[in-house]
């Protein structure tokens, strides 16, 4: 269930080696960023005052193990602020399970509702609760800007990463790749990504080639390895596969193995700590990791510019910082990265000691 | 429903040329028939003839090959229609019954309701009707008890009442071995119906192994063999010995009837099936004991305790009370158990309690006794194959197809299937429920035999049966059970129909009031 | 069920289990959280998103009643809202009611499918709609291209499908409406008699008179046409089509009929399987209230060890009454698993009557 | 199955559906796609993804066999691989051995817990391991903490879990194996005929000596241990757990042994089982390899065609034999669905076989 469909951007006959090394040479550029370590949290502009104690913070992400990951951050920040946080973890399959939490957030009488990922449609009744009860609706980790929403921390977060992951390919190919690109593009914070990579690369690599595999909502729990085993037979020539989330590669490594494809490098954006370890042992080869324990206090961050009258500054929250970790290059034993003494750097703008 | 005046001479229903074929099979092979307006026309013949394809042909169930003729009061009829015959005025007992457990008494009583499909089906006026049409028969059967906890006397009885008691009279009633499992009364109470029926215009196609039954009953006997009309005579015409001619094609050789009767119970042999204090049901502290060699008739009237007790003995479900073999007690409610102890039983629910329905004859034959089929625990089909054609050719199985499935052949075929299932296991004590239900005369002589030979051959035997000729044939004693008791034993050449029925219908002098069936004389 | 005695029969413990799981589930709650437990929100948002579960779980009702399973329904309901989350877009002119009345009816063609590879041809409807229901994943994948699909709705039409009336939201009365109509077709029609008799033994039925071929036929296309209604209210309240919507609403929608047909006149009926997704609804609610953020896993536990024990509380109750009373059966009813007097019994008679 | 001409009988299309849709797949994409598909990787990842779907199916068989439904077995499966996990980082000195054996075990322990509640209490099997699917879906959550877990496994158990054996999957040989044995069990010996009798009627079976309820528990049993293999297996070949594996399989093995049961003896049967699932995951593998494009939807679309149209085959082709032919039945075996020569005869005995 892939190949080569219209979006495919291959050009076919003899590569032209001075423009292969001019893409990469960009693609370098845009990844640079990427492999120096970050000093820096990702917002400057102190807060005017320091944020009330005691709000109340409903929390609502999807039930799902790299979602997890965030939980202790998250009541980390909150009690940074003295401020109550409850997470409420939903069935991601279900669309209305966003929306009730949502309601049941309002009802509750939450001060602000933060909500993991999930359109304004998604939403739905949801924020019109919130809404109409005055009560401020935040993303933590959507795809762009929501129209809506007070704010949307990392909202740039999941391009950069497919994008960023895709140029590592372009770069370790030499301009020449044939990339298989993983997705699932029933999620709606995903489906966008199914037009950005494939013109990025078609922008950006006159000698590459990229072919889609898109996997159902109801795929994601069968046999994925071996529908990519197929999709790489099919085009031999594929040597990365780049997934837009590391659950799409499940048992992928030893399906290729077992297939004899042992050349076949595999890429990951935002990887859980589960794929960071398989990328040390070189199952994996590399993924862009976002700060996972920084990204709860760039949300509480903008929650706590909003309790003080501020602008949520989305500019500044939007684009956060990225790493990339590859088996050659990445620190060992570690599965997460964060600037060091991020806490109290934020502490800091929220004037608290 | 047609309003052509029929004619006297214009048959109800007049069958020209029906045929119907199973796979490979003719089961009946065209057929031709007349049922003419107040008559009780009776078909009779061997087990798998054809009789109840015949039925269920009428009834719409299976659909017949082309090329036959049928006609109902002269108007053309679509055979193997059910709405067809619904609409002709045609009613059915069928040799199942075709009632569903399930469902209460009333529910059964009105699945054909003469009623629009959405209209509300008042609960009340169903039970009340049905309580009624019930009593009117004589039944004391309440319209709210499921189907499923009524004994076998009563279904059929629901059964019954169920297609006589319709919206109007039925055109013709078909009634399917009716009497297989009703005791003698019953089974005058339903004669009695059913000539008043035809002295009021309708019609009677009656299906019977019991030919007495037959002869007594009927005016008109078709005889079919091998699914084709032998002949049509008027029942006065016939004696007793020329209609089992007529069916099997031969005299019946008659047994001698020594042996069994010979062997009297003297009470210095000890019991091997020892019955102790045994409650359940429709039983009450019941005593009794078989020696081997002995086969122990047990006789009763519906309600009686008859129906309770063979499955109480061997165990079939818990119950308060003692049952020994061989002294050694075995525990109720485990029939491995009992089985393993040489309790062997056959039950009277043949398709709820004895069919493994879609295994294949074979199977349904060996399933109690795999070892002796078996190589060094290794099931050999070559030594299954074997042992079934000699029980197949014993039994005289038809069609001897051991590879068939056991739905697919005839109810007394089944019956022969289950009693050979049993009696391979060489069971020390035997113990039957009507163990020729539905079975033809010249099986049920062949399976006597048997049940005589396993006593012969020092088995105890104890077989409870509403068909008093058959007790009489087979037992050394009988006993005679009344309001879920034992009244009377019979012994030697006490043991006769005639006294048995006696002994069975001796006026009680208390009613019983918490039952639903009854034991009281209907004419009395 | 007409006089006293009989409702209060059908309201005893052993016949009416989940009504006293649901009371204690809210007496604990109500005790433990009554700020959140007892506040409209909980009742609305259950009411909310149980609905279309409960049509979903009518829809299968039927099929069952009569012997069948469905397994496409889930698939159904998803091809009911992707239809009109497509024609919404595509063919916007047409106007909301066609576009609805398009899906139920092409879901309605579905069921008649189903009818006649199980009714007709005689498959087993397990694998007959298990296959169905593959197809059906396939249709809605490609008509969506595999993407979440918004449907350009008309803003009454959302309206009333999140709107609610005297506080009950708009799409319990649907459900409700639904299960008044089937509970009178199966307790108080010929129709309904004929369905538990097809259901119960197919063989007598049909020597019956009854026309067991067309019954069963009948339940797929009622099925199909309540689960492509299930997809008109689903989309009315969610305006969003996804890909994995439909096969999750069918297992709950089947432990509650499954727990249902032990409650009240112990066979598949109306009212137990409403009460039932209610019930569990509520008691995860409740638990999703009380615990904090890792309680994920309590939500499973919960389900499965209310189905247990309900189920077997029921049965439990049976045995103890069979021990005690010796009172003749007086109501019109069976139970799937009859009144054992020794369980041996009862496990024969099982495995034929629920869970064909 | 001893002679010859049984032998053919068998193979007969009638009996024989898959294998000719088998054949049919084979062909079309050797001709179509014969590089791609005629390469020894095919076969290679269909046998390894496979496999431990082959196993779990051969565990739902048993108490299929028995007219029971174990639906606990996805998340059973997901319970020992969650289980050699954690073991396996906690308590690393156990050993692999000792590892594998406690959550075999554990998984055991599980079914004999079913086989309680459906043989020893009564309830309805479908429900009540619909309850305990739940409880264990939540107790491998907790273990989990509802993330992925990475084993730690020795090399050698990995490689021999991975590895090949004269070019065929190690993991294979265990699906054969266990194929083998049960065949041989179900087919050659006692306890093989009682299981099929207790299918057949439950109460006939008991009152005719066998053990009835000692079968449906030691089925029941036999499946949970089964699935704790298929566990190892699974967790051998991938090393990882994660919360969304288990339940998947459940469905593919179903629908392979409601197909099988329509194959040879017309019973749910071993080889019947193992060959549907081969065959449709071949047909999925060669229409994934020959498709192009965005053909996300074409796997379910073949997935319900194939198994419509097999069982289609079969019926259709037994109503057409009797229709013409008059040869008698030879062959050892009994269809569930009888030859009907009729059809209204099928519906009816058909609700009461397969499918209880
Ligand atoms: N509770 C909330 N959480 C998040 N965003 C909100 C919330 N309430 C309002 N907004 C968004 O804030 C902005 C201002 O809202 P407001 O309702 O005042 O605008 P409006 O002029 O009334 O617009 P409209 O007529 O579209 O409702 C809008 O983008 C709105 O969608
Ligand atoms: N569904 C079926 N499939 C195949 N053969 C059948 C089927 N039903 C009946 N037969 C065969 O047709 C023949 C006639 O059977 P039928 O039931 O009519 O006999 P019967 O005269 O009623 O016998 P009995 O007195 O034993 O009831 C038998 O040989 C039987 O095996
Ligand atoms: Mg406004
Ligand atoms: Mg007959």
């Amino acid at each position: 269930a892939c190949g080569t469909d219209a979006s495919s951007s291959s050009k076919s006959g003899e590569v032209d080696v001075a423009a292969a090394e001019a893409d990469v040479a960009a693609a370098k550029e845009r990844i640079a960023p990427y492999l120096v370590p970050v000093e820096k949290i990702d917002v400057d502009t102190p807060l005017t005052k320091k944020p009330e104690a005691g709000k109340v913070v409903k929390y609502i992400r999807y039930n799902n193990p790299t979602a997890a990951e965030y939980d202790a951050a998250t009541e980390a920040a909150a009690a940074a602020l003295q401020w109550k946080v409850a997470i409420s973890a939903v069935d991601g399959a279900d669309p209305q399970s966003v929306s009730n939490a949502m309601i049941r957030a309002v009802s509750e009488g939450a001060d602000y509702i933060a909500v993991q990922a999930g359109s304004p449609t998604v939403m739905g009744q949801g924020l019109e609760a919130a809404k109409s009860a005055g009560i401020p609706v935040f993303q933590t980790a959507g795809v762009g800007e929501a129209e809506g929403i007070f704010g949307n921390a990392q909202a740039d977060a999941a391009i950069d990463g497919n994008v960023g992951v895709t140029d590592q390919a372009i770069i370790d190919s030499e301009g020449r790749g044939t990339i298989l690109y993983l997705n699932a593009p029933d999620f709606p914070n995903l489906a966008d990504l199914d037009d950005i990579v494939p013109k990025h690369v078609e922008k950006n690599c006159g000698g590459c080639t990229l072919n889609k595999l898109g996997i159902s909502a109801e795929g994601l729990s069968g046999d994925i390895a071996s529908q990519v085993v197929n999709a790489i037979r099919q085009n031999p020539d594929t040597k990365y596969v780049v997934a837009s989330f590391d659950t799409l590669t499940n048992g992928l490594p030893e399906a290729l193995a077992a297939a004899g494809l042992d050349d076949v490098k595999i890429y990951i954006n935002s990887p859980g700590n589960l794929a960071v370890k398989k990328i040390e042992s070189g199952d994996f080869h590399a993924g862009l990791l976002t700060s996972n324990v920084n990204m709860p206090w760039l949300a509480f961050d903008q929650m706590a510019r909003m309790s003080v009258g501020m602008d949520t500054l989305q500019a500044e929250h939007a684009k956060v910082s990225l790493q990339m970790w590859t088996t050659e290059n990445m620190p060992k034993g570690e599965t997460s990265w964060a600037q060091p003494g991020y806490q109290d750097q934020y502490k800091k703008l929220w004037q608290i000691s | 429903m047609s309003t052509t005046v029929s004619s006297a001479a214009e048959p109800v229903l007049s069958l020209r040329g029906v045929s119907k074929t199973f796979g490979a099979q003719r089961a009946l092979d065209s057929l031709d028939l007349d049922i003419h307006q107040g008559e009780i026309h009776a078909v009779v013949g061997q087990n798998g003839c054809g009789k109840s394809t015949l039925v269920k042909l009428l009834g719409g169930y299976h659909t017949p090959d082309p090329g036959s003729e049928t006609a109902v009061k002269g108007e053309l009829f679509d055979l193997g229609s059910a709405s067809a015959a619904n609409a002709a005025g045609l009613r059915f007992v069928h040799q199942d019954l075709g009632l569903i457990d399930e469902l209460s008494v009333a529910e059964n009583f009105f699945m054909m309701a003469d009623q629009a499909w959405v209209s509300r089906i008042s609960k009340a006026d169903e039970w009340s009707r049905a309580g009624r049409a019930l009593e009117e028969f004589g039944y004391e059967i309440d319209p709210r008890a499921l189907v499923g906890s009524l004994t076998a006397a009563q279904r059929t009885a629901v059964a019954i009442v169920r297609a006589l008691s319709g919206e109007d009279r039925p055109a013709l009633l078909v009634l399917d071995e009716p009497t297989a499992s009703l005791a003698g009364p019953d089974a005058q109470l339903l004669f009695d119906a059913l000539r008043r029926l035809t002295a009021a215009g309708g019609s009677v196609l009656f299906i019977s192994h019991h030919l007495d039954e037959v002869m007594g009953l009927a005016d008109t006997i078709t005889v079919v063999r091998d699914g084709r009309k032998v002949t049509t005579v008027m029942s006065r015409d016939l004696s007793h010995d020329r209609l089992v001619e007529l069916m099997l094609g031969r005299a019946l050789t008659p047994r001698s009837e020594s042996d069994s009767s010979a062997m009297p119970g003297t009470s210095d042999v000890v019991p091997r099936l020892s019955v102790r204090g045994v409650s359940i049901g429709g039983l009450r502290a019941l005593d009794l004991d078989v020696r081997p060699g002995e086969v122990l008739g047990v006789a009763g009237l519906t309600g009686s305790g008859r129906e309770d007790l063979a499955g109480a003995v061997a165990g079939q479900t818990r119950h308060s009370g003692e049952v020994t073999i061989d002294g050694k007690a075995i525990r109720p409610g485990d029939p491995a158990a009992s089985l393993a102890s040489g309790l062997g039983y056959a039950p009277a629910e043949r398709r709820r309690d004895a069919l493994l329905s879609t295994a294949t004859l074979r199977e349904n034959l060996t399933i109690a006794d795999l070892r002796s089929v078996s190589r060094a625990r290794r099931l050999s089909r070559r030594l299954e194959r074997k042992e079934t054609q000699k029980w197949m050719e014993a039994l005289d199985v038809r069609p001897p197809m051991q590879e068939r499935a056991i739905d697919q052949f005839s109810g007394g075929n089944q019956q022969k299937v289950v009693l050979g299932r049993l009696l391979r296991t060489r069971p020390r004590v035997l113990v039957l429920d009507e163990p020729t239900q539905g079975v033809d005369v010249g099986a049920k002589a062949t399976i006597h035999d048997l049940v005589v030979g396993a006593a012969a051959a020092g088995a105890a035997v104890l077989v409870c049966s509403s068909d008093v000729e058959e007790l009489v044939q087979v037992s050394t004693r009988v006993l005679v059970l009344r309001r879920k008791s034992p009244s009377t034993e019979l012994i030697g050449t006490d043991v006769t129909v005639e006294r048995i029925e006696e002994e069975q219908l001796r006026p009680t002098e208390v009613r019983p009031t918490n039952d639903a069936g009854r034991d009281s004389d209907p004419q009395g | 069920m007409t006089d006293l005695k009989s409702a209060a029969s059908v309201l005893s413990p052993r016949r009416a289990s989940v009504l006293y799981l649901l009371a204690l589930i809210t007496l604990v709650f109500a005790i433990t959280i009554p700020d959140l437990f007892l506040s409209e929100i909980t009742f609305q948002s259950i009411a909310r998103s149980q609905a279309v579960v409960g049509i979903l779980a009518l829809a299968a009702l039927l099929p069952f009643v009569a012997g069948e399973f469905d397994i496409s329904l889930g698939t159904n309901l998803a091809l009911s809202v992707i239809l009109v989350a497509w024609l919404s877009n595509a063919y916007p002119g047409l106007g909301i009611m066609v576009i609805c009345l398009i899906a139920v009816l092409v879901c309605t063609l579905v069921g008649f499918f189903n009818g006649i590879l199980v009714g007709k041809l005689g498959i087993n409807s397990f694998i007959a709609t298990l296959g169905t229901s593959q197809i059906l994943a396939a249709i809605a994948l490609k008509i969506s291209n595999n993407e979440q699909v918004l449907a350009t709705l008309p803003q009454a039409f959302t309206e009333v499908g999140r709107g609610r009336f005297l506080g009950v939201p708009n799409s319990l009365f649907v459900t409700l409406a639904l299960g008044l109509l089937l509970w009178y077709v199966l307790q108080w029609t010929k129709v309904g008699r004929h369905l538990y008799a097809s259901g119960f033994n197919r063989e007598a039925a049909r020597l019956s008179g009854v026309r067991t071929e067309r019954v069963v036929i009948g339940t797929f296309v009622a099925a199909g046409a309540i689960a492509g209604l299930a997809g008109v209210v689903f989309i009315a309240q969610v305006g969003t089509f996804s890909n994995s919507i439909g096969m999750p609403f069918l297992f709950p929608a089947y432990a509650a009929i499954f727990l249902g047909a032990t409650q009240f006149n112990m066979r598949p009926n109306v009212w137990g399987t409403l009460l039932a997704i209610f019930t569990l609804a509520l008691g995860v609610q409740g638990l999703q209230l009380s615990s904090s953020g890792s309680g994920f896993w309590i939500t499973p536990l919960f389900n499965g060890a209310a189905l247990v024990a309900a189920v077997m509380f029921t049965r439990q109750q049976s045995k103890r009454r069979a021990k005690v009373v010796d009172e003749v059966p007086s109501a019109p009813a069976v139970s799937p698993q009859p009144d054992p007097s020794d369980d041996h019994e009862a496990a024969g008679v099982r495995a034929d009557t629920v869970g064909r």
